[in-house]
């Protein structure tokens, strides 16, 4: 059995509303590096990425995430995730 | 009973979705509908953009509308919420529950819209009255707190 | 804003009811709509008869449309209810309540029902299926609990 | 001034579902006697005029009644009436 962290799989991302502005893109496919377990995990790396990540993702409590068209947190783990979309609070209805 | 979902740009017609939900069902007695329109916030808008992520607006209002036709004995559920521009007096979101008795047609259609409001992946943009741009309408802890008499 | 409240033999329309007590007010961002409908009961029904009170059902619906119209803060407010014969799967009542947010539109539509069931001067007696005439439906003991709800 | 009682007027009565199919009358105009006050005596006074009004008001506290097109209570006086209804509790809706 091998471990998930051991090869870093590539992952789409999609960003909407003002964190898909902030970013500067509305998706994108991304290698994380090894252990890089959680969605806490994705977005520490994600800051370290440029000045629009870092704006996106200031105050990381105020961004929700979805793994594969489901809401996650924070501690949620991506192992085996396809798609992970990060997002403002919804004001839909 | 499956509920109904659509995730649409087109406009909707209540009374046309009413009767297409409860025709040939003698069994419904309650049928509550609500409808949410666009307001122009004392003539500050000129429109709401609404902006959806494809896929998982239609798969969490299908969750969420799952667990109202868990908890209630419901004959008829429907969402629909529409994308695009949307200008003050139209209609942005409908949902309609059909029941037996009117108390559990309440209160279904009730707690799929404090759901929706909450959970649904839509997100609203003002667009100004004076022709610029405005900005991403605010979540709103009330509708937490909404969504929270459920649990 | 003056409830509208009609007493009527005739069948309504609950879209062109909507579009008409919102139209124009662009300050309205939900619309609740309810619709009260002739059950078949498993089939021993062919119909239900409502006898009414006239003059007394125009006034009583009046003052406690009026009673919802003072606790929340509506911008529109429609009650019908109809008389006569009516076949399973028609309709026999409509409230619509239209404000600024859905909280009140909900609890003014939800309030105004059950003082409707209690408080209108309306009695149904069944019609069924065998051909033969049933008798009048009693009150149920949960529609008084349901009004007690709100005082 | 003179007591409200003093004279009997006269009163339109208006029976409604199956209090009206015990009395046999959908209205009738009545004189009841002087001294009948409230609600309660007219239903005591109308249960002295026949079957049909013994069965309908078997149970008075079944009966409701609305004086002037406005619900009234047993004990609700009925002085200046002009019309008085009786009828089954509601079951619109």
């Amino acid at each position: 059995m091998s471990m998930a962290t051991a090869e870093p799989a590539s992952l789409k991302l999609v960003y909407f509303a003002w964190v898909r502005e902030r970013i500067g893109l509305a998706d994108e496919t991304v290698t994380p590096p090894a252990g890089t377990a959680t969605i806490a995990d994705l977005v520490r790396w994600l800051k370290t990425r440029g000045e629009g990540y870092e704006l996106a993702f200031e105050n990381p409590a105020v961004v929700r995430a979805a793994i594969d068209q489901t809401h996650a947190k924070p501690a949620t783990a991506i192992t085996g995730a396809r798609e992970i979309a990060f997002f403002p609070p919804m004001t839909g209805g | 009973m499956t509920p109904l979902v659509r995730i649409q740009r087109e406009d909707f017609d209540i009374g046309a979705e009413i009767a297409a939900l409860t025709a040939g069902d003698p069994s419904i007695g309650a049928v509550v509908s609500f409808a949410g329109l666009c307001r122009d916030e004392s003539g500050r808008l000129a429109a709401l953009e609404l902006e959806h992520y494809p896929g998982m607006a239609e798969a969490e209002i299908g969750r969420v509308a799952g667990e109202a036709a868990g908890r209630w004995p419901l004959a008829g559920l429907l969402a629909i919420h529409r994308f695009g521009l949307i200008k003050p007096g139209e209609q942005i979101v409908l949902v309609i529950a059909a029941s037996s008795h009117r108390r559990e047609a309440f209160e279904a259609a009730d707690f799929l819209m404090d759901y929706l409001k909450t959970r649904a992946p839509f997100w609203k943009r003002e667009h100004l009255a004076d022709g610029t741009l405005g900005g991403w309408v605010e979540a709103k802890d009330d509708d937490d707190k909404a969504a929270e008499r459920w649990s």
